[in-house]
């Protein structure tokens, strides 16, 4: 299996706060890597820092071997990482069609002056395949939350990407919305593609992941398949302070 | 081939309206077409402020800058007059490209590293320019004639109906142009960057690259525009240039015919002018303009859409009864 | 050269404390609202014609006169946030562009009433006083001395009391704000009062510094814009400290460089600070 | 009659659910534990408590109807609030930061300064630092002692423990059991089960909006899906 992404040394303060401490961690081609760890734990900002988002001050992230410090958010895009927010940020004078096809709008004044909306069918197949099939009409307002979750992965999808980082993307969704999307993670990565899921709740993860990292105060306390952190003590103390 | 010449349909308004042009001076006394040529000059200013402003967000205090920029350093060059120190005096079809070049390097050298800080900062930045460019301009009296300015320049055409038919072939030309860049991917863009600039960043969407090309074609147009204004007025001052109400005749122009629009600034255009010049023999100077301040204020305080918001509603709304919902080619 | 650097000290002092006054209530404002409003440095005009009217005018004793109007650019102030900006606090660009279209309107109103032509205000306090071998003004000594007093005031307001600490908790943190029973409306109509009657005091004596004309308001709106963003939008200490780089360097340019060329060099500063700490030199 | 009661509660965002048909109620003197994974809809139940939301349903505390009053009237009736992530106002002292929180109440500010500090000494050492110099833990503590100046008569604690070391959370457990003894009402909204299980007598579940079981600490503990999804069991 080949490295896709590596984090090593990653270092990120806020004021007098560390919000992600001395954090080492990988990705493999074609594994679905769960990043976890109780609110507040970094996770959040670990994202922030591998899209660019952040600078960090110290540590370093490199992708498909390639050192990531000197690129900016929109060139780690089309190195091949995209990301959902975890508090869905649609644009809200968008219906969901014209909001996922900024995601398949070429980065080049030129391109995109030539032909219009000519990615229109495959922007539709990429609402479609979330299950958006009736909704890419609608504008945000009318949209449930999870179906904002949805927009927000389409969006990712549509950047064509090889890795995704998915933040809290269960969170307040119901017991049919979460078999829904994990049943789309799991046929995605049988077309190629790698997730890190960030989630703080152990059990919706359980069936999608290959493998876990738990992060506690920015830093990494747990690493194995879920039985393993399930069961891990330091994991147990973190979650639940015993 | 490009699909938009194929659907000739979506250009059936423009060809009403330059028809109807086109039939103006033969129907209007030359002082009505003389309103149009400042009209026309508006819509033009306030097209460059909404490709820049309006799509992107980015409020711009700064445009007489990049204005009255292009417009002095074509009126400086072709200027006949014997000050100091001599230089060569140009002819217009040098002078005036001359001039379109400065407003975009000018604005290229200020404007742009300026659009690293977003919101109030930005505005303020370019405002700032805009007070710098017309102080330096008064303090550079030898070449610029201080306060008072440069008169007797050059004109291009002489007689209303020859600047008519200039004014308005410009005004068409650009906002053409514009239009088809705003239909296109990058007036798409440029709106999603306007609603939250980190998710395109997110999208693989080099924000900057759509923002400096917005405004490099706002630079073009406010510098097409100043070139040809300053020469059919024949003359350039401080206080017309970079005068506050000017600026706001600018912004007004647009808000009132609709932000990230092109068709309304044109129609905002229009609109100022007219209200301007149809006041002006009811109304007394300042009370003119007060009348003037408080209908853009009124305006933007229950209209922030302006009428292209209130047309586009009413025609959505009437669409949707007749369809029972909405269509795709509606909703963009 | 010493007489210039003792005049250049001197003048400094006097514009600095005049611009600490205007831009205090410019960047109050923003701290409680996160909202600019364009208007403010016209109320400033607006406190000069008004003290000029009832004082030279009508005839009101001096006292009443400032008080009519420091009451004036209080009620136009507050009723610029009730009118106009309340509805659309969510929305900075409109606050922005209707604030901006605002001062014109005062401006017109200005030119309508009292016309375009210069007024000269009489001084507030007659006759002069010989400092470090300059001479100058008693009016610009008070200037001085009540610039200081406001600026003071409103430290001492907003640190020490329960409705001064409510406005920084409201800039701070809303939500802690408002848990804390904190009525952010309440705030930024008092704010807004508070910013108008500055306004007002700094109108008197910038009348009487130089003299009133209608389009007076154009410096002082850009340049407490620049003082705001050199010290950081919201925060009354970088305030302060710009006001007086702003208008030490204005007086520097004044005095000793070009008359014409006053504010640009506030205003290249300003842009260098933005592009290089846009959160400015104190901001946070 | 409960001290504080919420009946069919039912908050919209838009046209997103985020609290739907909640009821439940406090005694005088008790606490009560909401327990709910993230984006479960506690802090929307806690605004909507303190008025920060559009509410449907119904909210009596001490006897009077919650509806349509705003927050500075509910905090007016002695509801003190702690948000989550210990939000503090970063430039101010930490004195000034608990004056804010006297805002309303300003008879006893001495005898109730003194009484925050006797909870959290920590804040009285660093009584005149900047309130952004704190660390995580402190920050919590300011939030909660700036509740207490209210002297209020129902305490909201969101999220107390997030972010917090364990020996940090034994701090702030330390104080709510103190404040338990003193005879305050309170409402723990929390993730951590371990804590809330500690200190409420009642405890909810709240999942996506709704609460999906109710009981005390024991009763909950026999029911397996519960067990594990919140226990660690």
């Amino acid at each position: 299996m080949t490295r896709l992404l590596e984090v090593k040394g990653l270092t990120k303060r806020f004021g007098g706060v560390v919000a992600v401490n001395d954090l080492n961690f990988h990705v493999d081609d074609g594994e679905i890597l769960g990043l976890m760890g109780p609110n507040g734990a970094g996770k959040t900002t670990a994202f922030n820092l591998i899209m660019g988002d952040y600078k960090p001050d110290a540590g370093q992230i490199s992708f498909k071997g390639q050192d990531l410090g000197p690129l900016q958010t929109y060139e780690r895009v089309k190195l091949g990482i995209a990301r959902t927010y975890q508090i869905p940020r649609p644009y809200h004078d968008l219906p969901v069609i014209e909001d996922l096809r900024i995601s398949t709008v070429p980065d080049s004044i030129t391109r995109c002056l030539r032909g219009k909306k000519r990615n229109i069918e495959e922007v539709e197949q990429i609402g479609i395949g979330v299950g958006l099939k009736d909704r890419l009409m609608k504008y945000p307002h009318e949209l449930s939350l999870g179906d904002l979750r949805r927009v927000e992965l389409a969006k990712s999808i549509a950047t064509d990407p090889k890795l995704i980082m998915l933040d809290e993307i269960f969170a307040g969704l119901t017991v049919h919305e979460i078999n829904e999307l994990t049943e789309l993670l799991m046929e995605k990565k049988k077309a190629g593609l790698v997730f890190i899921v960030v989630s703080h709740d152990l059990k919706a993860l359980a069936a999608v992941i290959d493998r876990a990292v738990v992060i506690q105060f920015g830093h990494l306390i747990a690493e194995g398949t879920y039985e393993e952190i399930a069961h891990d003590k330091k994991v147990k103390k973190a979650y639940f302070g015993m | 081939m490009v699909n938009w010449i194929t659907s000739v349909k979506s250009f059936r308004w423009w060809l009403v309206a330059i028809v109807v042009m086109m039939v103006l001076p033969f129907i209007v006394p030359p002082s009505f077409l003389r309103i149009c040529i400042m009209a026309n000059f508006m819509a033009i200013f306030a097209m460059s402020w909404d490709m820049m402003s309006g799509y992107t967000g980015y409020v711009s205090f700064g445009h007489p800058f990049l204005i009255g920029l292009a417009g002095y350093v074509s009126a400086m060059l072709s200027h006949q007059g014997g000050f100091q120190p001599p230089h060569i005096v140009l002819p217009l079809y040098v002078t005036m490209p001359l001039g379109i070049a400065a407003a975009v390097g000018g604005g290229m050298l200020f404007f742009l590293p300026s659009m690293r800080v977003r919101g109030p900062y930005f505005s303020l930045i370019s405002l700032a320019f805009l007070m710098i460019l017309s102080r330096i301009m008064i303090a550079a009296g030898a070449m610029t004639g201080g306060d008072r300015g440069l008169t007797s320049l050059p004109y291009l055409v002489t007689g209303a109906v020859n600047n008519y038919w200039l004014s308005t072939g410009i005004m068409f030309a650009v906002a053409i142009g514009l239009w088809l860049v705003a239909r296109s991917d990058v007036g798409h863009v440029l709106k999603a960057i306007r609603m939250d600039e980190d998710v395109v960043e997110s999208s693989g969407l080099s924000t900057y690259r759509f923002k400096r090309f917005a405004f490099i074609l706002s630079a073009i147009t406010a510098g097409i525009g100043g070139v040809f204004y300053t020469h059919y007025m024949g003359s350039i001052s401080p206080a017309g240039a970079f005068d506050y109400i000017f600026l706001l005749n600018i912004i007004v122009s647009t808000v009132v015919g609709g932000m990230g629009t092109i068709l309304g600034p044109i129609f905002g255009g229009y609109f100022i002018t007219f209200f301007t010049e149809s006041t002006r023999t009811l109304l007394e100077g300042a009370w003119r303009f007060m009348a003037y301040s408080l209908v853009a204020l009124a305006i933007v305080y229950f209209r922030p859409g302006g009428f292209y918001g209130i047309v586009h509603d009413i025609a959505a709304w009437f669409r949707a009864k007749r369809r029972g919902g909405l269509q795709y080619d509606q909703v963009t | 050269m010493l007489a210039l650097a003792q005049s250049i000290a001197i003048n400094g002092a006097l514009l600095s404390g005049l611009y600490a006054l205007i831009s205090l209530g410019f960047t109050m404002i923003y701290g409680v609202g996160r909202v600019l409003n364009l208007a403010h440095a016209a109320y400033v005009m607006l406190g000069g014609y008004v003290y000029f009217y009832c004082l030279q005018v009508v005839g009101i004793p001096e006292p009443l006169s400032m008080l009519i109007a420091i009451a004036v650019c209080a009620g136009a102030s507050l009723a610029t946030y009730v009118g106009l900006v309340r509805r659309y606090m969510s929305n900075p660009t409109i606050v922005f562009v209707s604030t901006f279209i605002l001062a014109l309107v005062i401006n017109y109103l200005v030119v309508l009433i009292w016309g375009m032509e210069t007024k000269n205000v009489w001084p507030v306090v007659a006759g002069v006083t010989q400092f470090m071998g300059q001479t100058i003004s008693n009016n610009l000594l008070c200037t001085l001395i009540v610039s200081w007093v406001c600026i003071s005031g409103v430290l001492l307001f907003v640190r020490k009391t329960h409705m001064g600490r409510a406005m920084r908790a409201l800039a701070m943190d809303r939500k802690g704000a408002i848990v804390s029973g904190i009525n952010p409306d309440r705030v930024n109509l008092l704010t807004w009062t508070i910013a108008g009657a500055l306004a007002g005091i700094a109108g008197i004596f910038f009348g009487s510094y130089t003299y009133l004309v209608p389009s007076m308001w154009h410096m002082p709106m850009v340049m407490s814009f620049a003082i705001v963003i050199i010290g950081g939008l919201g925060s009354i200490e970088g305030t302060l400290i710009a006001s007086h780089i702003v208008g030490y360097m204005q007086t520097t340019t004044t005095l000793a460089i070009d008359e014409r060329l006053r504010g640009v060099f506030a205003l290249i500063i300003m842009i260098i600070v933005l592009v290089v700490r846009p959160k400015g030199l104190f901001g946070k | 009659m409960a001290f504080l009661e919420v009946k069919d509660l039912e908050v919209y965002y838009g046209k997103a659910c985020a609290i739907s048909n909640v009821s439940f109620s406090i005694d005088e003197g008790k606490c009560v534990g909401i327990i709910g994974s993230n984006g479960a809809g506690k802090t929307t139940l806690l605004d909507s408590i303190l008025g920060i939301t559009n509410w449907r349903g119904e909210i009596i505390f001490n006897g009077n109807s919650l509806r349509k009053l705003p927050p500075r009237e509910i905090v007016k009736r002695k509801v003190g609030y702690a948000p989550e992530r210990g939000s503090i106002f970063p430039g101010m002292s930490v004195k000034d930061n608990l004056l804010v929180g006297a805002y309303l109440n300003r008879s006893n500010i001495d005898k109730n300064l003194a009484n925050v500090f006797e909870l959290f000494p920590r804040l009285e050492e660093r009584q005149g630092q900047q309130a952004d110099t704190l660390s995580g833990g402190e920050r919590q503590m300011l939030a909660l002692g700036r509740a207490f100046m209210l002297e209020p008569k129902l305490v909201m604690l969101d999220e107390p423990t997030l972010g917090l070391a364990p020996i940090v959370i034994g701090h702030i457990s330390e104080a709510v059991k103190s404040l338990k003894k003193t005879g305050f009402t309170i409402l723990i909204a929390e993730q951590n089960a371990s804590f809330t299980i500690e200190h409420a007598e009642m405890i909810h579940i709240l999942e996506r909006g709704a609460i999906t079981a109710s009981g005390t600490a024991e009763e909950l503990g026999k029911e397996e899906y519960i067990r594990e999804a919140y226990f660690g069991t």
